[in-house]
């Protein structure tokens, strides 16, 4: 059953959500956005689903990160 | 080699998305093919919807398993007389709309954008030829998607600002409504263990007593996903704007069409997926008919006080997507038929009024109505065929809209619902008197402002509402056939 | 961004990344992931070095036709493909039994057209991820010397 | 749940729906969580009743699921099961996938060159 890293992990991933929501500060925001998707991805894989935690890892965490970065350099930083 | 006609459906698609891929790479290295490349792949779409149409009516419905997987392991295509319905609306509509938009696009928009309006215009097409036929839920749901995206990028695609505001708030809501869609789908995929619709539509009787609960949700979810994208009454925010704002041909496309693709995937999934029993326990299809009763009174009620001509269309689609679902939700074998005849003339006559004003504006620059005093006399063909169009909006016997509006009255006294039937009369009241001050005025009012510039009107955009005038009277006239294949639709679902 | 820290970090980390990406595109049939993960990564590893470098070391390394090419590309071969299939006479977009070659199970050639998928779908993201990317930024730049 | 309890949180939430009109005040703020309040309810309801996670009893395990998974390296070759599911058995899905991408792709580019 739940052990006690996943509970951590968890705990973990609804502080990162309402992180975001709450962060002024967008920079700040897709960075801990960028977190919540690693820890996404942690939690994929200790649920036996490799292949979406790579995907996870990949897109949210990576590419997704840059696109929103990309994006607040076109537009404003802060909300 | 074995290519008979079971292949086409997918060949439709897949052809529409290769059209769709190669636009830009033609776009960019030869200019000129693009415009004819548009303009084939949705003439093979037409006349492929044509003969499918033949043959589906001639030998009867057909499956296709895509990769040759039978249905319970792969995706399957379901080319039954409501797909092929669906399909041919979308066609010969889609193909008007991109001939007619050929001239008013290269005039709106900017040029390097043309490209990628044809573009996402064909996968627009081929995402709705890919709801028409699929059979299977995450599939619909992948193309849904799609479509929902596409829509977006053809309204915000104009230069101007609220364009830009109009589609992000499409977008948003659209997303929404995208994501009650998947959820619903995956708590029917958590208590059944199939996508396929057939297969749910079996298995969901026997665990209906199990899980009450993910089922009534699924409903809920996906009756606000298929409401917010259909613009069903009280989830129709976006439409107005959005519709508005657009370029004429999208305009067209996104009234006529896509609104009606969700409400025929809404008809699918719910009395395809769900089996009838459940219906009789929760009383979400009356929900429905309540709701679509109000969109039908309050989209009458405030397109008349809008003073934009596009954004009186878009209000009356409000009410006209009303009917529809006021078919569908009485779930009985006319009214569900009317509804279904409704997605076609509605969809012509819809298309044709914006297409109209489309003209109007390209050539006058006038977008008021109080602004359209004489103007029957400036463009008389164009105002002749809005005329058409607003006569088959109000129900005058003899357009099709008067077959539709009378299909789902008798639908309704089939039902015993005689309520109903004094809703279509007042909505059609409502109609005329919003519809009717337009064209008296156009032909009958006087000039009171100075002379008007009136810039030369393309033939091709003029032929192509011509053709849609045209085809309101024929089927208005003559609607025997398409209620007689109607029939054996519903008859199928039902 | 002139850092010779990151820039040398990034000249010696970007190859094993794009090998990388690359492994897990082929080895979609294999292991897990396949062409969107492996694609993604890729991409990642060409938008890391637009960001390290500038925008023109990237798109000499990756031109705007050539992104552009590889990323209908892909998806046109995907299509492509599925119409063999229907040539040899079976549905689309079928594999095992319209004669594709699976090849004994575990190689690297193996599994027929899923092979070729994969590397379609890595094509097609890794160019996604790159177009978006120098597209966002381009305008920004324009943007920003326009001001 | 029962049919009548249906019905008036439809009516509920439909009215909530029509006070979203009303400007920013401590109503609406109120409203705007008696109606999260419900379909939170609903759905952990919802989430309450599902099937034990990772059951073997679950209706998910049923033929497809067995297919998949013991037959997928005969039917296609691909030792990696998933690899078998998204690029063979429901490839059309996958393909939609690529499209929905490249949709993005030039939804955005459109954009940004309009603009």
């Amino acid at each position: 059953m739940t052990t006690g890293i996943e509970i951590f992990l968890l705990t973990f991933l609804i502080v990162c959500a309402v992180a975001v929501a709450y962060l002024k500060d967008l920079l700040s925001a897709v960075i801990v956005f960028g977190a919540y998707s690693l820890i996404m991805a942690i939690n994929w894989q200790m649920l036996g689903a490799p292949d979406i935690a790579i995907t996870e890892a990949a897109l949210g965490a990576g590419v997704t990160t840059f696109l929103f970065i990309a994006t607040i350099s076109k537009t404003r930083r802060s909300e | 080699m074995n290519l008979n006609y079971e292949h086409l459906p997918v060949i439709i698609v897949a052809l529409l998305l290769l059209a769709a891929f190669l636009e830009p790479i033609v776009y960019r290295h030869k200019k000129s093919w693009a415009a004819p490349l548009v303009i084939a792949s949705m003439a093979f779409f037409a006349l492929s919807s044509l003969y499918l149409m033949a043959a589906v009516n001639y030998h009867g419905p057909f499956n296709y398993y895509l990769g040759g997987w039978a249905p319970p392991f792969g995706i399957e295509l379901e080319i039954d007389y409501l797909a092929v319905f669906l399909l041919l609306t979308f066609s010969v509509i889609g193909l008007i709309a991109i001939v007619y938009g050929l001239q008013d696009l290269k005039h709106g928009l900017k040029d390097e954008v043309l490209g990628w309006y044809f573009t996402l215009y064909l996968l627009l097409m081929a995402s709705m030829a890919g709801i028409s036929v699929t059979n299977d839920l995450f599939n619909m749901y992948v193309f849904v998607e799609i479509s929902a995206i596409s829509a977006c990028a053809i309204i915000s695609i104009k230069e101007s600002r609220e364009c830009i505001e109009a589609s992000l708030k499409y977008l948003i809501l659209s997303t929404l409504g995208s994501g009650c869609i998947l959820l619903a789908t995956a708590m029917l995929y958590m208590i059944t263990g199939h996508l396929n619709i057939g297969y749910l539509n079996d298995v969901l009787p026997r665990v209906m007593s199990h899980y009450p609960n993910n089922i009534l949700i699924s409903l809920g979810f996906f009756v606000v996903g298929y409401g917010v994208k259909a613009a069903l009454f009280p989830l129709h925010v976006w439409l107005p704007d959005a519709h508005t704002a657009a370029p004429s041909p999208s305009s067209a496309v996104l009234s006529g069409l896509v609104i009606k693709v969700y409400a025929a995937a809404f008809l699918k999934v719910f009395l395809k997926a769900y089996p009838r029993e459940i219906f009789l326990e929760i009383p979400v299809m009356e929900i429905v008919l309540f709701l679509s009763v109000l969109a039908i009174l309050y989209g009458s009620i405030v397109a008349m006080v809008q003073e934009d001509i596009k954004k009186m269309l878009a209000y009356s689609s409000i009410a006209q997507i009303g009917y529809v679902f006021l078919g569908f939700s009485l779930m009985g074998q006319r009214a569900v038929a009317g509804g279904l005849l409704h997605i076609f003339n509605h969809a012509m006559m819809k298309s044709m009024l914006f297409l109209a004003a489309g003209i109007i504006i390209y050539s006058t620059g006038i977008r008021r109505i109080r602004d359209m005093k004489g103007l029957g006399v400036k463009l008389p063909l164009t105002m002749g065929a809005f005329t058409i169009g607003a006569l088959s909006m109000v129900g005058i016997p003899g357009t099709n809209g008067f077959i539709s509006k009378w299909q789902l009255a008798l639908g309704a006294l089939d039902l015993g619902r005689p309520i109903i039937v004094v809703v279509i009369l007042l909505s059609s009241l409502l109609n005329c008197l919003y519809y009717m001050p337009i064209v008296i005025n156009a032909f009958f009012g006087v000039k009171g402002e100075p002379e008007l510039e009136i810039g030369k009107v393309p033939g091709v955009m003029l032929y192509s509402i011509l053709f849609l005038g045209f085809g309101i009277i024929f089927f208005g006239i003559y609607p025997a056939p398409l209620l007689a294949f109607l029939q054996k639709t519903v008859t199928a679902i039902l | 961004m002139e850092d010779l820290l990151v820039r040398i970090i990034c000249r010696l980390v970007v190859p094993f990344v794009q090998l990388y990406g690359l492994y897990v595109i082929t080895h979609g049939h294999l292991s897990p992931g396949g062409g969107f993960a492996g694609g993604a990564i890729v991409g990642a590893s060409m938008i890391l070095f637009a960001l390290a470098f500038n925008l023109e070391a990237g798109s000499r390394k990756l031109s705007h036709d050539i992104s552009l090419l590889m990323e209908s590309g892909g998806a046109i071969g995907f299509i492509l493909a599925g119409f063999v299939a229907m040539l040899l006479g079976q549905n689309f977009l079928t594999n095992k039994a319209a004669g594709f070659p699976l090849g004994v199970p575990g190689n690297l050639f193996s599994s027929g057209a899923i092979f070729f998928f994969s590397v379609a779908i890595g094509f097609k993201v890794g160019s996604t991820m790159c177009t978006l990317f120098y597209n966002l930024i381009e305008g920004s730049d324009r943007h920003r010397s326009s001001e | 749940m029962e049919v009548n309890s249906l019905t008036a949180m439809a009516i509920l939430v439909l009215a909530s729906y029509i006070f979203f009109y009303l400007p920013a005040s401590r109503l609406r703020g109120v409203l705007v969580l008696i109606m999260l309040g419900i379909i939170g309810y609903a759905l952990v309801a919802t989430v309450a009743e599902m099937p034990t996670f990772g059951a073997s009893a679950n209706p998910p395990h049923n033929e497809v699921y067995q297919r998949y998974l013991h037959q997928a390296v005969e039917d296609t070759g691909a030792i990696n099961a998933i690899a078998a599911i998204i690029t063979d058995y429901r490839a059309f899905d996958t393909l939609g996938e690529v499209t929905v991408l490249f949709t993005a792709i030039a939804a955005a580019l459109s954009n940004l060159k309009a603009h």
